[in-house]
């Protein structure tokens, strides 16, 4: 049997996020099969390509590629290895032998959205974003769409850290705008920002005021502080595609709140915090986008948010 | 804009602009003794991780400086041994310090803590906490000179002071000492100061030290002081700003101190859309936002700065016979 | 004055200092518990075993020798254009502009079109920091260090806001269409019979680069300008003395540093078919040192730039085959830096003295 | 000769205050010394000759501890002493003024002289003591400077005096100054010789590095003569003369006056008329210059560095924007014009060598053809195609043209650096005289060079003249202006003072005219 193959997005492993999340799922799978993956850092743009296509020509199977980023990539590769099952994760691609696994951000952003409303004291939430591309401001539209159901009235602060690659690694500026939206009167900020977002919650909880991780439980970093993340399971999607292995069904699987492909964290660090009737409210809130009846409008379908103007 | 946002603008400022400030004066002391150091950004990042990484293990912030440091001025060694000792470029010797300290850093991180280029985020004793300065709260409550006290003035962490005392004491030892003099004549014309029979190299090796030293101290501060913890590359450019400060502040300390307090108000204004709003009436776009610290400093710089005349030695390797 | 013969100058000296970097790079390796003989044949059966590795270290080369060759010009006339990155993200933008303007025929008429496009960019944003410097003395590393940050902006808003298709999530222009495709060294090499991978992304532009670097040699030392230039460079008193004038001389020069650096788009953007965020990816810094340690002269640009090319490929190899942390690539590449750019004394001192044992009972006197 | 004679007529009881024992230097291939011995006694000035590239400086930065030699002993009254740095010179009571002075540009006289010497970590302490010292010294030897003017502001000859304040500064006994008069005027070469004497008698040692025979004749007691590397001999300075001397140096006769014939002025071919000039601090510098250049004729320019000779050379090279009229060769030209820089008057017939060979007259960093193409690089026979310059044939005519002025080496491939200073003058004097201008316009001809090379530099430009050209000679050399110049022009605070022709005039009255002093009657 084929090993898999895992190629992350240039953001790297360790990206405290999503790149991160993926690789705790292989991790989990590795650690339950016993068997081992490959694992690669695409470092370059160029590189995208060059690596899905050597691990192709490698055998491994599946290939599991990170990022929207990819989409190209496997355009180009995919046609070329017929035999080798990809797994392309935040983006689509329709090919015979790929499989386009894409999450609802937007409705798991609208969840920790009303809780964030929910907690706030001030009527005031901040959002911090890592460069101001349309994924973030995906993630930022559904986070107000969110408030804005609980508290129409709410005040949403968004900012974005910055418009180099640095921006996904500067705590320290995530801290300084954590502080800037704070003295803004928010008590509960999102971040959406990866590196950066450590910086952020450590503010946060430095200020006493309530923070939102993003992608994988980030509860933990601060007990007590963090009101919640908002979780994107790619962990799920790569630990599904791994166990499914060589020759899995291609074609669209879209991860949301039915899967539980997002969903906001619950767990010993962030108990105190989220009261019984907030609860309740979300998990009703979950229900009804899943039986269709809130419609969480997505930033992209035609690049613009009806709740926040980016 | 009201008289507390304005504080809370310049509060920002202060703690943005110290990093900056370190790194300025360390540049400062380098290139006043002839060595150039575009290697500042790779100290800060060592010195940030090192203390960051120490302070975690030893839970003694003390000890992470202590460690801190040391990793700044091990690699102002290396600058040393090259651009002294072996009169190599001193450009290229940076650039690579560069290089060592990202490369380095997160490989030694992931070593150690296996949390990919992470730090474990430190607490307690283990990170410079903010302190208060007295009578703080019970001035808070009159109106300006109060609040500037106890919003601005009051609640920095250690650091911050240590950094703008840093402003008058490097002056002094500049300009009023007999090391800054010989520091000086290095800078301008080395021959002078061999002649005059002093110890170049020493001089020199003693300077890049300094260096190191005020170097680490930035990096520190940025991990231990603003953040708590190392996150990769997390000095994010803050060492080519500091270089921009030390020229726009024409190898001076007062100025240094001027132009790095400018860019951390710049920096500080980008992050408040509401005032810049407030104060100009017309939203700017967020791109447009962040790039606004480095617009308004090619402004100023064109506009109101004259020509910066670095040390006339500067950059060039002492060599009597070839 | 010299005592070490050319050769030796030029090539033994960056050779040990090459060796000694690699020796210390093995260490660390082995301290990561991995075999160093391991690693290196990975890197080099990676980045020169076949044509498809070649393939990639030539397509990286490319990108550094344009950035290379952008800071060196500067070099000669004592500029020090750190602006490369902002300058190069902008020819990025003109060609990728020139690309999307019209649906191109054939690659024949889209590639001129899309290099004077780069060049016109990137020579534009040189222009704004040369300007201030020769008229108002503002310093140009720093204005062009903030260019690189107000160039990042930009891009950011023109992609997002402007140039991505409606609806698209990726933050990059569409693909530029078969008529802007340019050949491959596969199709290239495939005229003449020879094999190359067609997967490997070296295009026509390393050809357009080797050229560069021949008309920069031209320039540089055959021509009056490139006189002038090196001229003002070497001294700005005598350059004033033979009616140089030296504000025209910092213009010039920077015009074409950033023209160079825009002509890197061609590679980078041109030959990925689409413009993507931050397509520059830092080539920019590395051009510095790729010029630096080629003495500005475009044979060391060349050599430098293919060593660095090697080390991007053959790292990437090494981090696919070895799981190695991409981090160790750019630590390898510091010291790399380190020892054959500003250590290099360290290995011509001794080497001095074994010369001058063997010359001493030769030659005396003046 | 044997170094016995080093004690030229001396009791051999009184011990050396210097005695150096087989010293050899090289830097890389050039040996530098070879084996040089020399004895300078106590209480005397010994002067030291030789030609550019003998090794002079070399020897005398040995001593200071600037270099270290190769090989060799140094003993300082009669003790053996190391002098691994200048540090321990200092200590062993050497001081030495260099060619190229030592000094901090930007900082004052005082922090110059403290430098390395301060009493203490705090400056103010030193500073102040300085200050009364430098106020004695003054007194003592007539070496007033103000201690707050900073160097850049000060003239040569001032900037020398802070040099030897330096070195009294460090309590020096034994003083070494490298070609010290190649920059002075006449006047202030005296006031020199004054403190050197005034030194002497107080009993300090000095050694003197010069090209110019006349001041070891009129100051020196002992001289040493520098061939090659080599000291080829010692004599006592009242048992030689000058010619002797000039053959030991160079090893064959040299004629230490130029000959010519007196000049035939043709037509006009420059004429200046209020040539003013403003520098960039506000300050008139020219205040309105009328001069005219003939054909065939040499005009000498005397002056007190720094009363705008070197503005006026500059205007006329183009280097410098300037008020006034000016007709060359009949047609007008309008200093102000910033299109008018070196390249325009260049092509007009007007060379130009510059004061300063190593800042302005070459690039150090080029090769010796490249530096022969430097200015003239537009020049149509130096282009191979609209674009490209015929680097091939600058190296052929480079070539010739270092043969003809006997560059040493005649090598077009060395960079400019590797030439002694007498030879970087060639070049450039080569470059410019080469074009067969009709103005030829020179500044400092011989500063720094020997005397072999100033007398083939003369001839060169007396040969010009003969050719119909016409010559613009500026120099702070006063019997170099009075030898060549076919008509004298004295210039003071940036006016011309007079005329006067050099058989009807004598230093003393140019002398008087350089101080601003027009009344001549005294000088009849
Ligand atoms: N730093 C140096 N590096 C290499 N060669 C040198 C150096 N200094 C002097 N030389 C060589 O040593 C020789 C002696 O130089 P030196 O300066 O002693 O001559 P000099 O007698 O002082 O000449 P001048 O009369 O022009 O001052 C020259 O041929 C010169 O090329
Ligand atoms: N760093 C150096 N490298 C090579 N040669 C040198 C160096 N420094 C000095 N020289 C050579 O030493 C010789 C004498 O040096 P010096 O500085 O005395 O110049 P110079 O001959 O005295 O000229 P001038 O007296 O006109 O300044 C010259 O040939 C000069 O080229
Ligand atoms: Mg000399
Ligand atoms: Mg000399």
């Amino acid at each position: 049997l084929a090993e898999p193959a895992l190629m992350y997005d240039l953001g790297g492993k360790f990206d405290k996020s999503f790149n991160e999340a993926a690789f705790n799922g292989a991790q989990r799978w590795a650690e339950e099969t016993g068997n081992s993956y490959r694992e690669i850092e695409v470092t370059a743009e160029a590189q995208r390509v060059q690596f899905a296509t050597r691990m192709a020509e490698a055998g491994f199977n599946p290939v599991v590629v990170l990022g929207f980023a990819n989409a190209s990539t496997l355009e180009e590769v995919a046609p070329k290895y017929p035999d080798t099952s990809f797994v392309l994760v935040d983006m689509v691609v329709d090919l015979p032998n790929v499989r386009s696994v894409v999450f609802q951000e937007h409705e798991g952003s609208y969840l920790v959205g009303m809780l964030a409303a929910m907690a706030t004291e001030s009527n005031t939430i901040g959002f911090i974003g890592g460069m101001d591309i349309p994924l973030i401001r995906h993630f930022g539209c559904g986070y107000a769409q969110g408030a804005k159901a609980v508290n129409p009235e709410i005040t949403v602060i968004a900012n974005m850290t910055g418009t180099t690659p640095a921006a996904w690694n500067d705590p320290v500026k995530g801290g300084e705008l954590t502080k800037a939206q704070i003295s803004q009167g928010a008590d509960v900020i999102y971040a959406a920002a990866g590196g950066t977002g450590v910086g952020v919650l450590q503010a946060a909880a430095d200020a006493d005021v309530l923070s939102i991780g993003v992608d994988s439980n980030q509860n933990h970093l601060h007990p007590g502080q963090v009101l919640t993340s908002m979780l994107k399971r790619v962990d799920n999607a790569v630990y599904n595609a791994f166990s499914d292995g060589p020759g899995l069904d291609a074609g669209i699987v879209s991860m949301g709140l039915s899967d539980d492909g997002v969903g906001y964290a619950l767990d010993e660090h962030n108990a105190p915090l989220v009261s019984a009737e907030m609860k309740a409210a979300v998990d009703d809130a979950r229900e009804r986008i899943i039986s269709g009846e809130i419609e969480v409008a997505s930033y992209y379908t035609n690049d613009s948010c009806p709740a926040h103007d980016f | 804009m009201d008289f507390l946002t304005l504080l809370q603008v310049l509060d920002t400022t202060v703690r943005l602009a110290t990093p900056l400030l370190f790194a300025c004066l360390a540049g400062l002391v380098c290139e006043r003794a002839g060595i150039f150091d575009i290697g500042l950004e790779g100290k800060m990042l060592a010195s940030a991780f090192f203390s960051a990484a120490v302070a975690a293990i030893s839970g003694s912030v003390w000890i992470g400086l202590l460690a801190g440091v040391t990793a700044s001025m091990a690699l102002a060694g290396v600058h040393g041994l090259a651009s002294i000792t072996f009169r190599g470029n001193q450009l290229i010797s940076g650039v690579a310090i560069n290089f060592l300290a990202s490369g380095l850093t997160v490989l030694i991180a992931q070593d150690w803590f296996g949390q990919g280029g992470r730090t474990p985020s430190l607490s307690g004793g283990a990170r410079f906490n903010e302190i208060k300065l007295p009578f703080a709260d019970l001035l808070s409550g009159l109106p300006y000179i109060g609040q500037s006290y106890a919003e601005l003035f009051s609640g920095h962490s250690i650091l911050v002071y240590v950094g703008f005392l840093t402003v008058p004491l490097t002056w002094w030892v500049i300009f009023r000492t007999r090391f800054g003099l010989r520091l000086r004549a290095a800078g301008e014309n080395p021959e002078a100061v061999d002649t005059a029979g002093v110890n170049v190299i020493r001089l020199r090796y003693t300077a890049i030290a300094i260096c190191g030293l005020l170097c680490g101290l930035a990096g520190v501060y940025l991990a231990t002081g603003l953040q708590a913890g190392f996150v990769k590359e997390m000095s994010s450019g803050r060492g080519f700003i500091a270089l921009a400060a030390l020229i726009f502040a024409k190898w001076r300390p007062w100025y240094a101190l001027f132009s790095c307090l400018l860019f951390g108000f710049f920096q500080a204004l980008s992050f408040r859309p509401d005032v810049v709003k407030a104060v100009t009436s017309l939203d700017v776009p967020g791109q447009l936002l962040d790039a606004l610290p480095y617009i308004l400093t090619v402004v100023i710089l064109a506009g109101f700065v004259g020509k910066a005349i670095p040390p006339r030695a500067g950059g060039e390797p002492y060599v009597k016979e070839n | 004055m010299t005592v070490l013969p050319k050769w030796a100058d030029a090539i033994l000296i960056p050779l040990l200092s090459i060796l000694i970097s690699f020796v210390i790079s093995g260490l660390v390796i082995l301290y990561l518990g991995l075999n160093p003989f391991e690693a290196l044949r990975l890197m080099v059966t990676g980045a020169l075993g076949s044509s498809y590795g070649w393939g990639y270290t030539l397509y990286y080369t490319t990108n550094f020798i344009f950035t290379g060759l952008c800071a060196a010009i500067a070099f000669h006339a004592r500029l020090f254009n750190i602006g490369g990155e902002g300058q190069a993200t902008l020819g990025g933008l003109g060609a990728a502009l020139v690309c999307l303007a019209i649906p191109w025929p054939h690659w024949t008429l889209a590639l001129p079109a899309a290099l004077i496009g780069g060049a016109l960019f990137g020579a534009a944003w040189a222009f704004i920091p040369a300007w201030l410097q020769a008229r108002r003395g503002s310093h140009i590393v720093i204005t062009t260090i903030m260019f690189n940050y107000i160039a990042a902006a930009l891009m950011v808003y023109l992609l997002v806001e402007f140039l991505k298709p409606e609806g698209s999530m990726d933050p990059a222009t569409r693909r530029f269409g078969p008529g802007a495709e340019l050949p491959l060294f596969s199709d290239i090499f495939g005229l003449v019979g020879i094999p190359f991978s067609s997967s490997a992304p070296a295009n026509i532009s390393f050809f357009i680069a080797l050229l560069a670097c021949l008309l920069f040699w031209l320039l540089v030392w055959r021509t009056r300008l490139g006189y002038e230039i090196r001229a003002y460079g070497h001294s700005e008193t005598a350059a004033g003395y033979a009616g140089i004038s030296p504000a025209r001389m910092i213009i010039v020069a920077m015009i074409v540093s950033g023209a160079l650096a825009g002509c890197m788009a061609i590679n980078s953007v041109m030959a990925t078919e689409r413009l993507v965020l931050n397509s520059v990816e830092g080539a920019g810094f590395i051009g510095l040192a790729v010029a630096l340690m080629g003495r500005s002269h475009p044979v060391g640009v060349i050599l430098a730039a293919l060593l660095f090319g090697f080390l991007y490929q053959g790292g990437g190899e090494l981090a696919l085959w070895a799981n190695i942390p991409r981090e160790l690539i750019i630590l390898i590449q510091g010291l790399v830096i380190l020892f054959t750019g500003a250590l290099d004394n360290m290995v011509r001192m001794p080497l001095e003295r074994i010369f001058l044992m063997i010359r001493r009972p030769g030659r005396q006197g003046a | 000769m044997s170094d016995s004679s080093g004690t030229a007529g001396r009791p051999d009881t009184v011990v050396p205050a210097i005695e150096l024992r087989g010293i050899s230097k090289s830097f890389g291939h050039v040996q530098a010394n070879k084996d040089i011995s020399m004895r300078v006694m106590p209480g005397t000035i010994h002067g030291i000759i030789g030609e550019n590239g003998a090794g002079k400086s070399t020897l005398m930065s040995i001593l200071y501890g600037f270099y270290k030699a190769d090989t060799g002993e140094i003993l300082v009254g009669g003790e053996e002493t190391e002098i691994p740095d200048s540090q321990a010179a200092i200590a062993a009571g050497i001081g030495m003024v260099f060619q190229h002075f030592k000094l901090v540009e930007n900082f004052t006289v005082l922090e110059n002289v403290i430098l390395g010497a301060e009493d203490g970590t705090r400056l103010k302490p030193s500073l102040a003591r300085a200050r009364s010292l430098l106020t004695e010294l003054a007194r003592e030897y007539e070496l007033n400077v103000d201690p707050d003017e900073r160097i850049e502001d000060l003239s040569v000859g001032h900037q020398q005096r802070v040099e030897i304040l330096k070195a009294l500064y460090r309590h020096a006994d034994i003083l070494i100054l490298d070609e010290p008069t190649g920059v002075l005027t006449p006047s202030e070469a005296d006031h020199l010789f004054r403190i050197l004497k005034g030194l002497r008698d107080e009993g300090k040692t000095i050694i003197l590095i010069t090209h110019k025979l006349r001041e070891i004749m009129d100051v020196t007691d002992t001289v040493s003569v520098m061939r090659r590397g080599e000291m080829t001999a010692t004599v006592k300075t009242s048992n030689t003369n000058p010619q002797e001397l000039a053959e030991l140096m160079v090893g064959r006769k040299v004629l230490l006056r130029v000959d010519k014939k007196s000049a035939e002025p043709g037509r006009k071919v420059l004429e200046i008329e209020d040539l003013r000039v403003v520098d960039d601090d506000g300050v008139e510098r020219l205040k309105g210059i009328d001069l005219e250049l003939r054909q065939g004729e040499i005009l000498g320019i005397a002056g007190v560095a720094g009363n705008g000779q070197s503005e006026l050379l500059q205007v006329l090279g183009g280097c410098r924007r300037a008020t006034g009229r000016i007709r060359l060769n009949g047609e007008g030209i309008d200093p102000a014009d910033h299109a008018l820089d070196g390249q325009v008057w260049r092509e007009r017939g007007v060379s130009h060598v510059p004061e300063d060979r190593q800042r302005e007259g070459l690039i150090l960093d080029f090769f010796a053809w490249e530096n022969v193409a430097f200015g003239y690089h537009h020049a149509p026979e130096y282009q191979k195609s609209r674009w490209l310059m015929d680097n091939a044939a600058i190296r052929r005519e480079s070539g010739k043209k270092m043969e003809r002025f006997d560059v040493r080496p005649p090598i077009p491939e060395l960079a400019a650096r590797n030439f002694s200073g007498g030879n970087q003058q060639k070049i450039v004097l080569a470059r410019e005289i080469e074009r067969d201008p009709d103005v030829l316009l020179v500044g400092q001809p011989t500063r720094g060079v020997d005397i072999g090379a100033i007398e083939f530099i003369h001839q060169r430009i007396v040969e010009l003249r003969d050719r119909g050209k016409a010559i613009l000679l500026l120099s702070v050399e006063l019997d170099e202006i009075l030898s060549l110049a076919d008509r004298i022009a004295v210039m003071f605070d940036g006016r011309i003072m007079g005329e006067r022709m050099p058989d009807q005039t004598s230093e003393h009255e140019l002398g008087l005219l350089m101080a601003g002093i027009t009344d001549t009657a005294s000088a009849a």
